[in-house]
């Protein structure tokens, strides 16, 4: 910025310049405030959810740039929610951005006294090794005397936080496993 | 008869031609459900930085006020009131500076009950209200800010440019309020911009587009307080007769608030002075009396040595 | 909207008002009757304060307010000493004036949230904004003080020098007053109420310090001035406070209560002993720098107890809400009361 | 609800209820816990309508209320009943609607005794087994059901407990035709057996039970009778503070009866609204992760030597409704599963399915993992740790596990137990004896995966995916994905080396088989959300996209994973995704996103018009038949068959939905009718009754008999129940606890008391009391109290507030503590669980733990450290005199 646009922008000489004599308004504006834009501007794209807290199931609008969440609010279209939120589903980009999400698998041996880090794809086949064991231990052909074709050997809690699409593949295959132990918050 | 009001047009006066109407809020607290969703949708929007945890024992509000991180509050008060249909009367007549005596108010640890109201039987309600800054006509943080920090933006409304606050403080005793306050660690002043930046684009402020009940309506001033003396007929031909606006009036000591509200009680209830003043309004008289004193100094001064003759 | 051409009012869309609080008959007998208990009890939000207190630090603000006073003064016993031809005086005097604005800068500065952008106090020109005035002020003043300073230190450019010197002494009354209408210029029950008073206060207790530094530096047989301004600040202090904590009643409590009202009553006290021992102690030395030394310090707890006071009237909500009540009700009479603004029996509506 | 009305779900949507005239939101705190869909509560007081509130404590909800009424916890039966016997009396009933709709006239087996007969209990109660013979609550003539000679009683019991009540889809078989009075006189017609069931239940027991003062109590009951009828309607909202209970489902089933005799269900501005919790939990009922049912409401299969598909579906469908059509749900589901393999020969792969011995529940889980039986755990967004009743037994289970799978987004409880649990401080476990492997798999967000929701309306609403997850972090879909792929990958090559016994191949079959071939796209191969969607909604033998259930075949040549799904992804096109605007639209917004059944918003809706078809109101009006087009329309989509007229009378012997008649509004039900009584279905009665909870301080009034005679309990040395009232010890747990939720926390935390902005807003677990009780006890405000009960001590921060009011009940006071259950030990905002108070015992249908009422002492000062809090603890066992045998008499 040269001196004489410097001496320009002096809003001193802008309050008598601009009609703002008391140097309370437009004169005083500042050149970051004459830029300013909402950062919903600037989003990539704006992609359509739905809250994942309680079940009234309020539209989100959810703002992307470059690959990050820029912020959720409400979706004006939804005949549901109208575009509110309550404080939950407003502090959903703190919930799904914010630094209480862990990103690291972590891996607590028996008897082990702290975390361990483990790659993804070691604990999945690790874990996939255990429901295999743990099915076969607690394999029960018979129960009470009756076929059962079934395994008590693990269970599996959880689901009403889930897609229907998950709560699906989860009964699915639990189910061909033969587990039967398999439960969600709707009862807890 | 409402809108025929002569209201000033603050923009106007601080050097926008063509400008927008003048935008603010409508807080009618008679439909809020405490919820917070406006404290929360302001902070997500505004990164307005966590304020610390701390169980204050004042009902269900733990944000205590607002202030450089709390630029929307909701306050809570328990009252051994009834639910409903109120005694209109004021009772205002007694001594209010004996009872000032007694000490102002209750503390936090004997206010679970807020002692507001002592009551009788069964009676119980629990108010509850979004506070925000007020956008005052007459603003006073505007006014005695020296930077040119805080200004008045195209819409009416008052802002701090977070680029040229120097965080001299000046701003925080000023509001008669109590909503400006200064960032300790970031040394600068904060407070509610109405969402400038939204405005900007067309997009209501966070808070009014979260509020579930539209306790919060976000709109331009006339049309809001028009809404507002409709709401407020409807309600005392309901029998709420405790319905009364706070912050609506242009004549008021700032002018008229840009942020005006619908209560149930006395604006200190709630918090609010029960008539704000634009300390402004006083500087002229101030000046005066500054440059008397000056005169007086010299004049002392000079007395002081025509009482002591010439020097060696 | 299909609805509408449907059936019945299913049609309408929702309005955006409800009723809170409606009863639904039951309680509606009680209506007109007087609670038993008036509901007249001074309220607040849980104690909590209204307005929020100033971020000014202690001793920053407090020292920015007796430093300009005391260089305001300084600068008019320097230009009537060098007027009178005491050199001593007017030399100690000079250079007092420019340490104590410069420290009362510094004092500004070290105070502010964001020290490196304190030029942009010159941003803008806002009469509606003391402490912008005062950076003016200050931009004039200081220079001023420093040229006379340097001149008397150095000797050279005696001209220039006698010439910043009156420049000085000419601000300087504004350089001492104006921050009575800076504190004022708030919300703060104990400063703005007393915005009438309060620039006496300022420029007496400004004198009274500059007499104590007078007292301090003036060679033998130079002092009677700074006695007699002694006398004539303290005097205008003292008054000027009683006035004032007379005119505003219970929003003057902070200024007798509590630190702030120990600091004020030692300020009060020290002033009053400087003052005092100039003239009875004037043929001792010892007591002319006792006394010189009580008048400094007696400025400095007077302004840090209106400091103080400030802070305390902030704290409590009573201070703000029951001069604000008080008012409403004289206007209330005053207007047959019928125009009570708050009044839920009569709607605001113009 | 499943019970009365044929479906568990919401019979009505959120913003139906602006146009109610007065609703009443009971065991619900909506405007904390459902803010956003309180808008339509305002809505409708803006319209003019009452809101009442009835709720133990003063809520948020309250203080927008015309009228909060104040009730002590655990007795909304009695309430409830209390209105149900004002309407009777009062004849504030809807006669025409009754007589069409209900099942008032149907005359029962002269075999049934009411508890106004034996004091309390119903006939056929087997105290033994603790449970009921339910054959003696049939209409006259009916039998139980088709199957009952050769189906052993006590599956029976299990099999149909399991339908429909707990959220979901579908009535009980009831048999033959029954006989009807429609004069309404018979001394065994429903309406008298109603009638007298509720004699009773006065408006002064009402008050001595509850604690509501009469004068309250008939405001309740007038508001509501004035707001009902042909011209106007009243709805309910209820929550967990219905379920949680022993007797969870007849609270809300005592709602149904109600809103029947009102005639207000199927009618907008009526109807009864569940307030569920969290973001599907309607969807993971509807596709459960439940033990007990397949996807649609189809219950599991139970052990029995005779049982093939055939028996299976004759034992489970209904003659008449559209359950009658279920071998063609089940066999589409078993071919959605295992594709080509599932051929008539082979009953569709029906052997694959495992079969249950009794309940399977979480509590359940829990014993088999204290004795070693079950031995992994998956813990898919859930955290027991603080989140399930008697918290400390869940705790107990994990650390007797071999490995453990924790799922979230953040180390909750569930995950770190080990190292900072309870236990650990107590010296009851130490980390270095737990032999628990645990794997902490970071989840994925919403904005990171597509998928629906179903809401608490029934409405599946599609999320889209906004962003990749980071790091390791993955959605279920993609982690259950693969992990099937991995263990599928295993058992295929284990079956292929040669060395696997037969039975073991056997035993992988239904593995190696399942269709499992899902696409996945981009760099972290996340499976294709939509293609899981087309599954569920199925296909027909040309692959083609079903559009409704209608079209299922029980041949093998239709596939579909939820039947009542079916039609989501109708023409190809992915239905819940639609987002036509609400304000483009219709109130009832049928072009948002999709509802099940087949997109419909009020269910039943064909009884918002008379038997003859015609709107009982034009300000009511909903869905009609219209003469000229020959066919229902209206306002939404009609739950009924679109061109039945209303004269349609079936022909002798058609079965399923053909044999129901034009006015048979409830389509899921055996006889179509809305069902005041439950001749089957259930397994505590046929008629709500009043019990005390579990743990009470005082005596059920109206009965000698005190509990739900068969509550479920789990008797373990740390579950161990307290004395009721008249036993001696009961004054050692003098008051009643009673949990719930905040606005700004969601259930046991794990998505909020991590978040700063949430936490800041209730930073700490605190308690409320009452002054009365503040001053009994010596509580301060905001200092620290211990709450005990028989199972452990917690610690809470003490608001004293008149919200908490203290209830005079049968002529003394009893004082309540409210206590959040959000908290526990990690996290921002910090505090000891709520849920470690509760003991374990169930609603005998659901399986639902009773944290809404139990009883405690509360005492000034923090709880103790270490191995003092369970000296404590033992200490006022010793004190009630507490043994493995309290509390669990009949």
């Amino acid at each position: 910025m040269g001196v004489r646009q410097w001496i320009e922008g002096w809003p001193v000489l802008r309050q008598w310049s601009d009609g703002d004599p008391s140097g309370r308004g437009a004169a005083a504006k500042s050149r970051v405030s004459d830029e300013l834009a909402p950062r919903t501007r600037e989003a990539d794209k704006v992609v359509k959810s739905i809250c994942p807290y309680c079940a009234v199931g309020c539209g989100q609008n959810v703002y992307v740039k470059q690959d990050k969440v820029t912020q959720i609010e409400g979706d004006p279209d939804s005949p549901v929610s109208r575009g509110r939120l309550c404080p939950k589903g407003s502090a959903s980009l703190q919930l799904t951005t914010g630094s209480a999400r862990q990103h690291q698998v972590l891996y607590r041996r028996p008897h082990g006294t702290d975390w361990e880090t483990l790659d993804l794809d070691t604990a999945m086949d690790m874990i996939a090794d255990r429901v295999i064991a743990s099915r076969e231990r607690g394999w029960q052909w018979e129960a009470d005397g009756q076929r059962a074709r079934r395994t008590m050997g693990f269970a599996s809690l959880g689901g009403a936080t889930l897609d229907n699409e998950e709560n699906y593949l989860i009964k699915k295959l639990f189910t061909a496993l033969g587990a039967i132990q398999i439960e969600n918050q709707a009862r807890v | 008869m409402t809108t025929a009001r002569e209201a000033t047009d603050p923009a106007a006066e601080s050097g926008y031609t063509d400008h927008p109407p003048r935008m603010g809020f409508f807080t009618d607290t008679t439909v809020c459900i405490g919820c917070k969703a406006c404290e929360v949708a302001c902070k997500e929007w505004n990164a307005v930085p966590a304020d610390g945890l701390d169980l204050t024992g004042m009902s269900y509000d733990n944000t205590v006020g607002l202030g450089a991180n709390t630029w929307r509050h909701v306050a809570f008060i328990e009252q051994r009131k009834p639910l409903a249909a109120q005694d209109p009367g004021l009772h205002h007549d007694t001594d209010v500076l004996a009872m000032a005596e007694h000490g102002s108010a209750t503390q936090p640890p004997e206010a679970g009950m807020t002692p507001t109201t002592p009551g009788s039987g069964d009676d119980f309600r629990w108010l509850m209200a979004s506070d925000v800054c007020k956008h005052c006509t007459h603003a006073a943080c505007l006014d005695v800010c020296p930077t040119g920090s805080l200004f008045r933006t195209e819409f009416g409304t008052v802002v701090v440019q977070e680029d040229i606050c120097n965080g001299c403080g000046y701003c925080i005793p000023a509001c008669p309020y109590g909503v400006i306050d200064q960032r300790p660690d970031d040394g600068r002043a904060w407070k509610c911009t109405l969402c400038y930046d939204r405005l900007g684009e067309g997009m209501e402020p966070a808070c009014a587009k979260a509020c579930p009940t539209d306790s919060i309506q976000f709109g331009p001033l006339d049309e809001l307080r028009e809404r507002a003396q409709q709401r407020v007929r409807q309600l005392h031909e309901a029998g709420v007769g405790e319905a009364r606006l706070y912050g609506d009036d242009p004549d008021d000591g700032v002018g008229g608030d840009g942020a005006f509200f619908l209560l149930l009680d006395e604006p200190e209830v709630y918090g609010f002075p029960p008539d704000p003043v634009v300390t402004t309004r006083d500087l002229p008289s101030m000046w005066r009396h500054v440059g008397a004193a000056a005169a007086t100094l010299l004049a002392g001064a000079a007395a002081a040595f025509l009482g002591a003759g010439k020097g060696r | 909207m299909t609805m509408s051409d449907g059936h019945g009012s299913l049609a309408a869309r929702p309005a955006r008002e409800a009723t809170t609080g409606v009863n639904t008959g039951r309680r509606r007998g009680r209506r007109g009757e007087q609670p038993v208990v008036p509901d007249t009890q001074f309220t607040s939000y849980y104690g909590k304060p209204i307005i929020n207190g100033p971020v000014w630090k202690s001793p920053d603000i407090p020292a920015y307010l007796f430093l300009g006073g005391l260089a305001g003064g300084s600068s008019l016993l320097a230009a009537g000493a060098q007027l009178t031809g005491r050199g001593r005086l007017a030399a100690v005097t000079k250079v007092g004036a420019f340490g104590a604005i410069t420290l009362s800068l510094g004092a500004l500065v070290h105070d502010l949230g964001r020290p490196a952008r304190f030029l942009n106090m010159l941003r803008v020109f806002k009469p509606t904004s003391p402490m912008n005035m005062g950076s003016w002020l200050l931009a004039g003043y200081g220079p001023l003080a420093g040229g006379a300073a340097a001149s008397a230190v150095t000797g050279k450019l005696p001209k220039a020098g006698a010439a910043a010197t009156a420049g000085a002494a000419l601000t300087g009354p504004a350089v001492a007053a104006y921050t009575a209408a800076l504190v004022s210029d708030t919300a703060v029950p104990a400063w703005h109420d007393g915005h009438r008073e309060l620039p006496y206060v300022f420029v007496g207790s400004g004198a009274a310090g500059a007499a104590g530094l007078g007292l301090l530096g003036a060679r033998q047989g130079e002092e009677s001035p700074a006695r007699n301004l002694a006398l004539f600040g303290t005097a205008l202090e003292l008054a000027a406070f009683k006035r004032m904590e007379k005119r505003l009643g219970m929003v003057a409590e902070p200024y007798r209560a509590g630190r702030a009202g120990l600091l004020v009553r030692a300020g009060e006290t020290l002033a009053a002993a400087g003052a005092a021992g100039s003239v009875l102690g004037r043929r001792s030395r010892v007591a002319r720098l006792l006394s010189g030394a009580a008048l400094l310090a007696g400025s400095a707890c007077t302004k840090w107890g209106v400091f103080e006071a400030g802070l305390t009237s902030a704290e409590d909500p009573k201070y703000t809400v029951v001069p604000q009540r008080e008012r409403l009700l004289r206007q209330n009479h005053a207007g047959g009361g019928e125009a009570q603004r708050g009044n839920p029996a009569v709607p605001q509506s113009g | 609800m499943g019970t009365s009305f044929g479906r568990g779900g919401a019979t009505t949507f959120q913003q139906d209820l602006a146009n109610s005239d007065c609703i009443v939101i009971q065991g619900s705190n909506m405007a904390e816990c459902h803010p956003v869909g309180f808008q339509w509560v305002m809505e409708a007081k803006a319209r003019g309508a009452k809101l009442i509130h009835v709720d133990p404590r003063f809520t948020r909800t309250s203080a927008l209320a015309d009228v909060h009424v104040p009730l002590r916890a655990g007795t909304d039966i009695a309430f409830l009943g209390g209105i149900v016997h004002y309407v009777l009396q009062q004849e504030q009933f809807f006669r025409d609607y009754l007589l069409a709709y209900t099942n008032a006239p149907m005359i029962v087996s002269e075999k049934f005794a009411d508890t106004e007969d034996l004091d309390g209990v119903f006939s056929g109660l087997d105290p033994e087994s603790r449970s009921y013979d339910v054959e003696t609550w049939q209409y006259e003539g009916a039998e139980v059901q088709a199957a009952s000679g050769k189906r052993d009683q006590h599956w029976q019991r299990r099999t149909h407990a399991g339908r429909g009540e707990a959220h979901g889809s579908g009535g009980a078989e009831i048999g033959t035709e029954p006989k009807r009075d429609e004069t309404l006189q018979h001394p065994r017609c429903v309406f008298q057996i109603l009638k007298r069931h509720y004699a009773r239940y006065t408006p002064e027991a009402v008050e001595q039970i509850c604690g509501v003062p009469q004068e309250k109590f008939l405001q309740v009951c007038e508001l509501l009778s004035e707001n009902s009828g042909r011209e106007r309607t009243s709805a309910f909202a209820y929550a967990v503070g219905w379920t949680q209970h022993t007797v969870g489902v007849q609270y809300i089933r005592t709602a149904a009866i109600l809103q029947t005799l009102l005639g207000n269900i199927g009618r907008p501005g009526g109807g009864i609204l569940a307030l569920r919790g969290h973001a599907s939990i309607q969807g993971s009922t509807d596709i459960p992760t439940l033990y007990n049912l397949l996807p649609g409401y189809i219950p599991m299969r139970h052990a029995h030597s005779w049982e093939d598909l055939a028996t299976f579906v004759q034992g489970e469908a209904a003659e008449k409704g559209y359950w009658g059509n279920m071998e063609s749900y089940v066999v589409s589901l078993l071919k959605a599963w295992w594709g080509p393999h599932a051929t008539p020969e082979n009953e569709f792969c029906f052997d694959y399915l495992p079969r249950l011995t009794g309940s399977h529940s979480t509590y359940e889980t829990v014993m088999e993992q204290l004795k070693g039986t079950c031995e992994g755990y998956f813990l898919l967004g859930e955290n027991p740790a603080v989140g399930s009743a008697n918290a400390k037994m869940q705790r107990l289970g994990m650390a007797n596990l071999d490995w453990l799978v924790v799922r979230d987004f953040s180390l909750i409880e569930s995950a770190t137990w080990w190292k900072d649990g309870p236990e650990i401080e107590t010296g009851e476990l130490s980390t270095d004896d737990i032999k628990t492997e645990v794997f902490f798999l970071p989840a994925a967000a919403h904005t990171e995966k597509d998928g629906s929701f179903t809401n608490t309306q029934r409405l599946l609403q599609w999320h889209h995916q906004a962003v990749e997850p980071e790091g390791d972090a993955r959605s279920d879909l993609w982690f259950i994905y693969h992990l099937g792929r991995r263990i599928r990958e295993k058992l295929t090559a284990a079956a292929a080396d040669g060395t696997q016994k037969d039975a073991d191949r056997e035993r992988d079959r239904p593995v190696r088989e399942l269709t499992w071939d899902y696409p996945v796209k981009g760099e972290l191969a996340e499976p294709d959300a939509e293609a899981v969607l087309a599954e569920i909604n199925g296909w027909n033998a040309d692959a083609e996209p079903l559009s409704s259930y209608e079209q299922l075949k029980a041949d093998g040549s239709t596939a579909c994973g939820c039947w009542i799904y079916c039609g989501v992804y109708a023409d190809g096109i992915n239905q819940a995704a639609r987002r036509k605007p609400g304000t483009e639209q219709n109130w009832v917004a049928p072009e948002w996103a999709w509802a099940w059944p087949l997109n419909r918003r009020i269910l039943y809706n064909r009884a918002s018009a008379d038997p003859d078809g015609k709107p009982w109101s034009e300000r009511k009006a909903y869905i009609w038949w219209d003469a000229e087009q020959e066919k229902w329309t209206g306002h939404d989509i009609p739950d009924f068959k679109a061109t039945k007229p209303p004269d349609f009378q079936p022909e002798e012997g058609a079965k399923g939905p053909d044999a129901l008649r034009g006015t048979d509004a409830f389509v899921m039900q055996a006889d179509g009718k809305a069902w005041l009584y439950v001749p089957a279905g259930l397994t505590d009665g046929p008629l709500p009754t009043h019990y005390e909870p579990q743990e009470s301080p005082f005596p059920n009034l109206l009965y000698r008999q005190q509990r739900n005679p068969v509550r479920q309990m789990m008797k373990h040395e740390n579950n161990r129940f307290q004395p009721s009232d008249g036993q001696t010890g009961s004054e050692v747990f003098p008051f009643v606890v009673t949990t719930y939720r905040l606005t700004e926390h969601h259930t046991a935390g794990g998505m909020s008391r991590w978040q700063p902005y949430l936490s800041e807003l209730q930073p700490e677990m605190f308690c409320e009391v009452s002054p009365e009780l503040a001053t009994e006890r010596g509580l301060e405000h905001l200092e620290w109290a211990t709450i005990v009960t028989a199972r452990t001590a917690i610690e809470a921060r003490v608001l004293v507030t008149d919200r908490m009011p203290s209830l005079r009940v049968q002529g003394r006071t009893v004082h309540q503590v409210g206590l959040p259950y959000h908290w526990g030990p990690n996290g921002l905002s910090t505090g000891d669980a709520a849920n470690e108070l509760a003991s374990l015992s169930l609603d005998p249908n659901t399986h639902i733990q009773e944290v809404k009422a139990l009883t405690c002492d509360i005492r000034p000062g923090r709880r103790p450290r270490g191995p003092q809090r369970i000296e404590l603890v033992r200490e006022y066992q010793q004190r009630a005199g507490i043994t493995d045998e309290t509390g669990t008499e009949v």
